[in-house]
């Protein structure tokens, strides 16, 4: 069971990681991370790992947003 | 006493920054100067190893043997002179907080045993470069910074990559502990381990078809930074990238493999400065060059080459922090670092520094550089590299061709400015040179420390061969 | 239902490392390089971490009942200590270099990776 | 590091140099000088090779500095490249020595240890060194530009003293080879023959005065080398007999022409002319230089060529002493047109005034001038220490029996009376010239003087010494040596060697990404090719 | 996602290179046969016995490998440095919303997120977390107020900077008095207590403190320094 749940959390990370690398537009690039923060943060908890899953969350929640969220907001939403 | 001390002292002078922020510069040299004077006092009691908190197998390992001390002193003496050198200015913070992690950084390299530990303090040194680089805060310092950031990262990644497979396949992280049992884990995997630490430190030693940013990050920094990163950063990772080929026993080819690599790195780097107008550039590929030519020495892995290897270390980064620092002088009063302005000044001090630096970078008697150019073609010589000695004796021809042409510079143009140093100045540039000179017609003393670190380093090498 | 979970996390992981490379080496964006770096890094945790996973064994600490520390029934905490270390250390940097290239696009108006010519031997 | 020893040969070329630094020291240049005397010294009385090379260097940059006050980038760029290039050449010699002697004293070296291609190596490099410090053809490039943008003293210190540390380097270094293995030195009494033909036509052809004596300066190297090529007692003689000669002669003939360009502000032969009479001292001494150099049977010149065509016969080498032979009497040309074009002949019409030599600049050409004059009387004078310095290298003795008479194998002359009856001659022709100045009229236009069919151009101004050369074009073989120049090859090189270096350059310019992809490549490529 | 501009040439070549890569990677470590024993193995069996803490992985961080953390201290002490450097503190937040509801809540979450964030700093040696996570919680109190307070509310520099530099000198300290009274730097320099106690782990409790102090005001810094930007 817990084989499955880990399978299917790492497979949606491969498809976040596409589309943070490969979407257009860069708003969603860091949303998807964000997804992506949370979904590794699943796997920690899952790999036994509380302390490692903790610090990617507050890290998720605390920093990254912040701090790739104002970078957007400063420059320019759009890739090119 | 505590081999921590090296690191420690400078981050608690920086974590108390704001108690003295309109002093940082006077703060920056004493401290430097008490380092130096810590690590002169340490030579008696060589070699030291200590560990932190617990013991082997989970301690962290800190170790002074007679190579890093060497390093050490180095370092601590580039920094002293570094600070000295801007008592002149007024308190810059991000100058201080810069270099003093730059020194923790380097300090770390040399002195740490423990692989992920290393990780940490090549992180440091990174990040305090990727600062120093953009002190300016101009486009191009940014650019230049930026650039450097993203290939540290790159750097990084396969040094995390490298760190992951040695804890999953050797489970231990202290260097020694690894060197014992690198042999018994699956080859295929040594390979990828020695592979992408290759790279990592490759990108940070600044070697050929890994150094291609490093002229861009040299013009983008200040001209006395990029001094530090000649004289520390390069020097420190030479050191590491050396000592793990050591410690983990790499095999003769990949040894071979090492010194054509620096070998290209020495010659590619000298023929590309030949015809550059940018005087920083310049500087960044005869730093290029000269690391080549260190490695190259390094890599036969032979107690006389690597004597002479550390011996041309200990003379390369003075006469490179040198000619750097002068071209900062130069630089903030005539504003420009392109060759030209040999010919805007006018100041007799400085044409004899920039003289003294190129010809001890060149290797002509009697300065420094010969002795360094000398042990190590001897030492080529005992090893019957022929063909490495006419690489460096021809390559070394191009390397005249570019620095004579820049110091004819000094005789052309017609309106000069008159470039006067303050006392300070002087007697900082003249110990340099005088160094320089000393080290050129008495390099024994040096020789014979550089080569008790060259035994020191190369530990059991030379018993695997 | 496999034989063991760590061929699968390590291929998953890999591919998404891939991918993050791919990103790092084509895309043009400067803040998209960082956020693949940032991926790319995430991916190896994953993998290192994943690896030290057998099913079963419980997080090292001690708590809920279980009062003593033993390899057999525990995962290794080493890696967890550097993971925690190293993920601190990844967004650091990428904070400083978003910080740069917010005031490099502030300086240029772009932030494009195969526009940025300040540096070279003309300049 | 530094070891030193004080040898016969030594105190011979330190007392040469000496003897023209002391007399050429000015004040402005004075510390460079003496750095380059200090450095002389090194060298010349060094014991280990380490030592040589140390003073060989500072020998190079202390020129260079001494050079950089009144030379082009270009020519100072030349200089210090083909310097240093013999000088690393130099290096390379001296580690491979070291690396079959362990031992980098002079004394330890022994050339019959060494396997045969380092021996070949060893010699070469050691040759690149010595050709480049003598201006052997092909490697003259710099000799000529640096002898023509040097200030006229340091001129003469290049070519009296500088150009002979080659010389020294030689005999230190290879004179003791095996006697089986010598098939470069044939090339190289070839190339000295060769460079003294080649240079003493360029010399004719010259207008400006100290390129006309660089060029004779070089040709008089390619006598030396072809000399020391033998490895024969009595070539070694004759080079050094050469050596001390051509110091003498070249001495005189920069200073004296230094004083010239000093009273005129001309160095052009087709600016001057017609000085005769107004420093008839200048003219006497330069025309005893100039007996001097031509090697004609007086004053000393010709003691040096003697001994080298005894010591070519001895060997029976008759093509290469016809090829000196033919190359010496050739110097007479130009030895001819620097009489002619600077003292004879007329004035030219656009009459500068003229300045007061200084007075320091009669001292060393007097001094020269004694001293070629009392070799003259005394030909065998020198010759007890060269046949000391050629015992401490090995050869057998040479007996001279008088200071008066220098006699070898085939024949001897005595110089006492050879120069009592040539001293009658010149005050004969002294006077005789004295009497003719009173009958001299000014030609009053340029047809007065010209024939042989040139045609005249207005404002030109014609005499025997301008031009003269320029018919040499018209001689098959001499043309084709004219048309040469090595500078082409030297040029088009550095032309390569910049192109790839700017393509080289390239790679550091590449974008980032680009950087990260081929270490990525690498990555790869190695991962795939070691598994 | 236009396809033409998507897949070029030169990104077809990167991407086969890059999947070239990634196969020999995974063939490799697929392979990978991992250590039978471990540091980690090690220290589980110590743990107790030298530290008291409960958390193993909190020890680690602390103890066995404290400078480590140090030096993790100071890397983010260094970015968040070069981050206030490039990016100077201006007057204008670039979120101002004046939602009273916002206001309002935060005003109520941001104690509890304090008290939380205490807790998580003072509890790592005993359950998951610790002062990294904690600070970063306490930090995460301070953005929220960024977001909801507008231009007026900032930070007072004085006690952010004495707070960070006291608790990063004080980590230092904890590590040189560790020389003095014991024998080796970073050492264990107090009573030990008891597995499961909040007071337990000796100099481990302390250092957490300190990070927490530190990693709270330097990521407050941050929060500050990318939520009110300065416009160059």
């Amino acid at each position: 069971m817990i084989d499955f749940l880990i399978l299917s959390i790492l497979l949606s990370l491969l498809v976040a990681s596409i589309m943070i690398v490969f979407s257009e537009d860069l708003s969603h690039s860091v949303i998807t991370y964000m997804g992506f923060g949370l979904g590794s943060t699943l796997l920690y908890f899952l790999f036994s790992a509380p302390d490692v899953a903790l610090t990617e969350a507050v890290i998720g929640a605390g920093i990254s947003s912040t701090v790739y969220l104002v970078a957007l907001l400063q420059t320019s939403v759009h890739e090119s | 006493m505590s081999l921590l001390l090296f690191i420690l002292l400078p981050l608690l002078a920086i974590f108390l920054m704001p108690f003295y922020r309109a002093y940082l510069h006077y703060v920056s040299t004493v401290l430097s100067m008490a380092l130096f004077g810590l690590a002169l006092t340490c030579k008696a009691a060589l070699p030291l190893v200590e560990r932190v908190a617990v013991d082997l197998p989970l301690a962290i390992t800190f170790e002074l043997s007679s190579v890093s001390w060497l390093l050490v002193t180095l370092f601590t003496l580039s920094m002293s002179l570094f600070s000295l050198y801007h008592l002149r200015f007024s308190s810059n913070k991000a100058l201080f907080v810069g270099t003093n992690m730059l020194l923790v950084g380097v300090i770390g390299l040399v002195l740490s045993r423990d692989i992920f530990n290393i990780y940490i303090f090549f992180e440091i040194s990174s990040i305090s470069a990727y600062l120093l680089t953009s002190l300016n805060q101009d486009a191009k310092a940014y650019g230049g910074a930026i650039r450097y950031m993203i290939i540290g990262a790159f750097a990084s990644l396969f040094f995390l990559l490298s760190i992951m497979l040695i804890y999953l396949t050797i489970g231990v992280l202290d260097l020694q502990m690894i060197a014992q049992r690198f042999n018994l884990i699956d080859e295929q995997v040594q390979y990828l381990i020695l592979l992408s630490l290759f790279i990592a430190l490759g990108i940070k030693t600044e070697l050929f078809g890994l150094n291609f940013w490093v002229p861009d990050v040299y013009q983008a920094s200040r001209s006395a930074v990029s001094g530090l990163f000649s004289a520390m950063l390069s020097k420190s990772y030479l050191f590491l990238l050396f000592h793990l080929a050591y410690l983990l026993h790499v095999s003769t080819s990949q040894m071979a493999f090492l010194t054509l690599v620096a070998a290209l790195t020495f010659a590619v780097a000298e023929f590309s400065a030949l015809k550059s107008r940018e005087t920083k550039r310049i500087f960044a590929f005869s730093t290029l060059g000269q690391i080549g030519l260190i490695a190259l020495a390094l890599s036969y892995g032979d107690t006389a080459l690597t004597e002479a290897a550390l011996f041309l270390i200990i003379v390369h980064a003075l006469a490179k922090l040198m000619l750097f620092l002068a071209l900062d002088l130069l630089e903030r009063r005539l504003g420009s670092t392109k060759s030209e302005i040999f010919a805007r000044f006018e100041s007799l001090f400085l044409m004899a520094v920039f003289t003294v630096g190129a010809l001890s970078l060149l290797g002509i008697p009697p300065f420094a550089g010969f002795a360094a150019k000398l042990s190590l073609l001897k030492g080529l010589a005992g090893l019957e590299a022929y063909g490495a000695m006419a690489l460096i004796l021809t390559v070394s021809l191009i390397e005249a061709a570019y620095l004579f042409r820049l110091l004819s510079g000094f005789r052309q143009g017609e309106q000069k400015m008159v470039v006067t140093l303050s006392p300070l100045e002087r007697l900082i540039f003249g110990v340099m040179m005088f160094a320089l000179l000393l080290l050129g017609l008495m390099p024994q003393p040096l020789l014979a420390l550089c080569q008790e670190a060259a035994q020191a380093m190369l530990g059991g090498y030379h018993a695997a061969l | 239902m496999f034989d063991s979970l760590h061929p699968l996390i390590t291929m998953i992981s890999l591919a998404i490392f891939g991918v993050a490379l791919l990103g790092v080496l084509v895309k043009k964006n400067l803040f998209k390089i960082f956020l693949a770096f940032s991926v790319a890094e995430s991916a190896l945790f994953l993998f290192f971490i994943g690896n030290h996973y057998t099913p079963g064994l419980k997080a090292p600490i001690a708590a809920d009942g279980i009062t003593r520390f033993d390899p057999a029934f525990m995962v290794d905490p080493l890696p967890q200590a550097m993971i925690l270390t190293t993920i601190v250390i990844g967004i650091a940097v990428s904070a400083l270099g978003l910080s740069m290239v917010i005031r490099y696009y502030k300086l240029t108006g772009h932030m494009r990776i195969d526009k940025m010519d300040e540096l070279g031997e003309e300049q | 590091m530094l070891h030193f020893e004080a040898t016969l040969l030594g105190h011979l070329f330190f007392g040469l140099s000496l003897l023209v630094i002391v007399a050429l020291l000015r004040k402005n240049d004075g510390l460079w000088h003496l750095l380059l005397l200090g450095s002389l010294g090194i060298i010349f009385y060094a014991s280990s090779l380490v030592t040589l090379f140390i003073g060989w260097e500072m020998m190079g940059w202390s020129g260079y500095f001494i050079l950089s006050k009144t030379a082009r980038v270009s020519t100072l760029q030349r200089y210090i490249l083909f310097n240093l290039g013999g000088a690393f050449a130099l290096l390379g010699a001296i580690a491979l020595l070291f690396s079959f002697m362990g031992s980098m004293m002079l004394c330890d070296i022994d050339l019959t240890l060494l396997p045969v291609w380092a021996l070949h190596s060893v010699s070469a490099l050691v040759l690149i060194a010595v050709f480049v410090k003598s201006g052997i053809i092909g490697a003259h490039d710099w000799v000529v530009d640096s002898y023509q943008e040097a200030s006229p003293l340091f001129s003469a210190v290049l070519s009296a003293i500088l150009s002979k540390a080659g010389i020294y380097l030689f005999i230190v270094l290879l004179l003791k080879q095996p006697h089986d293995e010598r098939v470069l030195f044939e090339l190289m009494a070839w190339l000295g023959a060769i460079t003294s033909v080649v240079a003493t036509f360029k010399a004719i052809s010259q207008d400006e005065i100290k390129r006309l004596l660089a060029y004779s300066s070089i040709a008089q190297l390619g006598y030396i080398i072809t000399a020391l090529s033998l490895m024969q007692a009595y070539a070694l003689e004759a080079a050094l007999y050469h050596t001390v000669i051509h110091t003498l002669v070249k001495l005189l003939l920069f200073v004296n022409v230094a004083a010239i360009m000093a009273i005129t502000g001309k160095e052009r032969f087709s600016e001057l002319g017609g000085l005769l009479y107004r420093v008839p001292l200048l003219f006497v001494l330069l025309v005893i230089g100039i007996i001097a150099l031509a090697g004609m049977p007086l004053l000393g010149g010709f003691n040096g060529k003697f001994l080298l065509y005894t010591a070519l016969l001895e060997e029976k080498r008759a093509l290469l002493l016809a090829t000196v032979m033919f190359s010496s009497a050739s110097a007479f040309l130009y030895c001819y047109k620097l009489v002619y074009g600077i003292y004879l002949g007329q004035r030219p019409h656009d009459e500068s005034p003229l300045h007061v030599s200084p007075k320091s600049y009669y001292i060393p050409q007097l001094l020269s001038a004694a001293l070629l004059i009392l070799l003259g009387f005394l030909p065998a004078l020198p010759t007890p220490l060269f046949s000391a310095i050629g015992v401490e290298a090995g050869f057998s003795a040479l007996e001279f029996t008088k200071p008066s008479i220098l006699n070898s194998p085939f024949g001897s002359f005595n110089g006492a009376v050879l120069m009592s009856a040539f001293g009658v001659v010149f005050v004969l022709i002294l006077g005789l010239l004295q009497r003719v100045h009173s009958k001299a009229k000014a030609a009053q236009n340029a047809q007065d003087i010209s024939y042989c069919g040139e045609v005249p151009k207005a404002g030109v101004n014609l005499h025997f010494g301008y031009g003269m050369g320029h018919e040499l074009g018209r001689i098959g073989f001499i043309a084709f040596i004219l048309r040469r120049q090595s500078r082409r090859f030297w040029d088009y090189l550095n032309l390569i060697v910049g192109d790839l270096s700017i393509l080289l350059r390239s790679l550091y310019a590449l974008g980032t990404q680009h950087i990260l992809l081929l270490s990525l490549l690498g990555f790869t490529l190695l991962l795939l090719g070691g598994l | 996602m236009n396809l033409k501009r998507t897949l070029r040439v030169e990104t077809l070549l990167v991407a086969l290179l890059v999947s070239v890569t990634t196969l020999v990677l995974m063939q490799i470590l697929l392979n990978l046969h991992l250590a039978g024993h471990s540091l980690g193995d090690e220290i589980l069996h110590i743990n107790a016995a030298s530290t008291q803490s409960a958390n193993a992985v909190t020890s680690v961080v602390t103890y066995f490998r404290g400078l480590d953390t140090l030096g993790e201290v100071s890397i983010l002490f260094l970015s968040i440095f070069g981050v206030a450097l490039h990016m100077p503190r201006g007057s204008k937040n670039l979120f101002s919303y004046h939602n009273t509801l916002l206001y309002i809540g935060v005003s109520i979450l941001f104690p509890l997120m304090l008290l939380f964030g205490v807790y998580v700093i003072l509890h790592g040696h005993l359950s998951p977390g610790g002062g990294f996570q904690g600070g970063v919680i306490i930090a995460g109190a301070f953005l929220l107020r960024f977001l909801t307070y507008g231009d007026h509310y900032e930070l007072k520099e004085r006690v952010v900077s004495l707070s960070e530099s006291l608790s990063g000198a004080g980590f230092i300290v904890l590590g040189l008095l560790g020389l003095l009274v014991g024998d080796r730097i970073f050492t264990q320099i107090l009573p030990l207590g008891t597995l499961g106690e909040l007071l337990s782990g000796g100099v481990i409790e302390l250092i957490y403190i300190f990070v927490g102090l530190k990693v709270s005001a330097e990521i407050s810094l941050l929060a500050e320094h990318f939520v009110k930007a300065h416009n160059v």
